[in-house]
């Protein structure tokens, strides 16, 4: 972390800084860059495995041989750099940071005799280093390969104007025709249970009754109107002679608010 | 300028107009597709008047029309087509199904017999649906008053549900078992909740 | 039934799939356009492949993708007819795209699980943009805690790249290879450089 400190300290104003930064870059024909395009750059890395991969590359090195304290060191040059110009670094870049830090002091470590290849430090991040590689591969692939809207179009065909959607006809099954025929016998039936024998309770006539009952002058309640022993049926003819009667504007309905009791009186004129 | 051969002219002015939003007209595929290939009008309609051509035995044609040149399917495919973009109709009302069964159960019947039965008028649109289907038809009169059409279902209403003939039909005593309630649960009659869930139609008048 | 000629059935096919709002598969065009023509998956097999011989040294092929049949341009024709547009084909962000192809070539797979080879964290905006655009759908979630969606890419996302399986999707080999734990160092890889040319231009709608 001494490193960092020194670069922060020996920083000059922007953008030059980055370009003559020779107190911190070993390489500085390789890591030039125009001033403008750094941001970009450091902008286009996808993560610390990517700019990981970049030094790799870069240095020409093999993922597998991975000089961690080289990579180690360019790596928290960019992280440097990228915290200058402010961009919004990501913990996964200081985490990646601490990763390599650990692995460097571990490879500092005297290697004991038994210890073999599995036991490099640096085994695990030369795996995810060449997954994500691969998973980079395949991304570029995945772009170049031909796709609708950039490089292959669909014809657009016309059908002639005669051609009308058909219309699919619903299907009915033989138990729905079952059923129907059972509920329409079942209704059949519950009206025969209630049946008034015989049709002696006409509309018209009950509606001439009404006429007779109800006064000009005085309003008589609803209620009057029906009567118990005549059932349900009586009720329903009844009700369907004054709403008759009301529509020949005979009747006059008056409720004086909502669910209280009605009254009727002959309309006037 | 780039040069074009014959064959990949013709190959880019297919595509094109294939893949065109909107007819292409000689001016637009020079203007775009053609841009810097060098092309003149007369080749251009040389290569068009070829694929017009090419296209004649084929299920679509390549048509001018008043902006420009598309292809368009076959008039003589239209019928068939046009089974591919099937409108599902909705699925019939009980008032249709029951209208249905009663024809089915007790032709030949009029249509004031139906009422009877289903204490509702039925609207002209069931009788017209059924009848459009070729399910039901007219097949007399009933000697009473106003003679009223005789109902009958037909050969294609037997052949949808498979039925050789009528007594085929579920039996009456199916209903009857229904109607008692002894009906047992493996019995195979199951039906959308929704068919005896729907509101009145508005094809229904009540009777008064 | 109906008979339909090998003549007929070939332009009736081949408008079938030109008109057609998507990909169709054998089975929409046995049941929509050959519907009741008595014709055997194996005679319409014989006509789709008769057909993409007639297309093949045509501006316009036929190609099977993922959810059924289609005719597309030829891809060579691509920069030729993208001109007839103003509008730029969108470009993808890399992390889309790499997000996107560890979904193709490892699903089903949680988002930490993609985070994990990425290195960094998978924002919402992208799933959503990929999920919207049809190219991926929750299939399951993993049995950790949690429970995290599992993704997976959709038929869409095939159709799109023009592929009729998973198994098309190129350098499938290099994620085979990697799973069993040894990829060869010489894989070519692209330089990061190249990436750092690719700079947005104005009238692009780059999607992240």
């Amino acid at each position: 972390m001494a490193e960092r400190a020194d670069i922060i300290a020996i920083q000059q104003p922007l953008p030059l800084a980055f370009i003559n930064g020779e107190a911190v870059m070993e390489k500085p024909e390789d890591l030039y860059i125009p001033p403008e395009a750094l941001e970009v750059i450091l902008e286009a890395f996808e993560g610390p495995l990517d700019l990981l991969l970049y030094l790799i590359r870069k240095q020409k090195f093999e993922i597998v041989d991975l000089p961690v304290a080289q990579i180690t060191r360019q790596y928290m040059e960019y992280v440097d750099l990228m915290k200058d110009i402010k961009l919004e670094l990501a913990g996964e870049y200081l985490l990646m940071a601490a990763i390599l830090a650990e692995i460097k002091s571990r490879m500092l470590l005297p290697k004991r005799e038994e210890e073999n290849e599995e036991d490099d430090p640096r085994a695990e991040l030369i795996r995810r280093l060449r997954e994500y590689e691969v998973v980079k591969a395949a991304a570029l692939d995945l772009d170049s390969i031909p796709r609708e809207e950039r490089d292959i179009f669909l014809p657009k065909v016309q059908v002639t104007e005669d051609c009308q959607p058909q219309r699919m006809l619903p299907p009915v099954a033989m138990q729905e025709l079952v059923l129907a025929m059972q509920a329409a016998m079942q209704r059949v039936k519950a009206f025969e249970h209630h049946h008034i024998t015989p049709e002696t309770l006409s509309t018209r006539e009950r509606m001439s009754a009404i006429l007779d009952q109800v006064k000009a002058d005085e309003f008589t309640s609803f209620s009057a109107f029906f009567t118990a022993d005549e059932g349900k049926a009586g009720v329903v003819v009844t009700f369907l002679a004054i709403l008759e009667l009301v529509k020949e504007s005979l009747l006059e309905l008056v409720q004086a608010e909502p669910f209280s009791d009605i009254h009727i009186k002959l309309a006037d004129g | 300028m780039a040069k074009i051969s014959d064959e990949q002219l013709k190959q880019l002015v297919e595509a094109a107009i294939f893949v065109a939003d909107k007819p292409a007209s000689e001016e637009f595929l020079l203007e775009t597709v053609l841009e810097g290939l060098s092309v003149s009008r007369k080749r251009l309609k040389e290569v068009l008047a070829l694929l017009q051509l090419d296209y004649q035995p084929r299920g679509i044609q390549l048509v001018k029309v008043a902006s420009g040149y598309r292809f368009q399917s076959q008039d003589s495919l239209g019928p068939w087509l046009a089974k591919m973009w099937q409108e599902q109709a909705p699925r019939y009302s009980r008032a249709m199904l029951e209208t249905l069964s009663l024809i089915a159960y007790r032709q030949p019947i009029t249509r004031g017999e139906i009422e009877d039965v289903r204490g509702v008028s039925v609207s002209s649109h069931i009788i017209k649906s059924l009848s459009e289907r070729g399910w039901i038809k007219v097949v007399g009169h009933k000697e009473v008053p106003g003679r009223p059409s005789l109902y009958a279902t037909t050969k294609t209403f037997l052949d949808y549900f498979s039925l050789s003939g009528l007594a085929e039909l579920p039996s009456i005593e199916a209903f009857e078992k229904l109607d008692e309630g002894h009906i047992s649960d493996n019995d195979s009659i199951e039906l959308p909740q929704t068919e005896f869930d729907m509101q009145p139609q508005a094809d229904e008048k009540q009777i008064h």
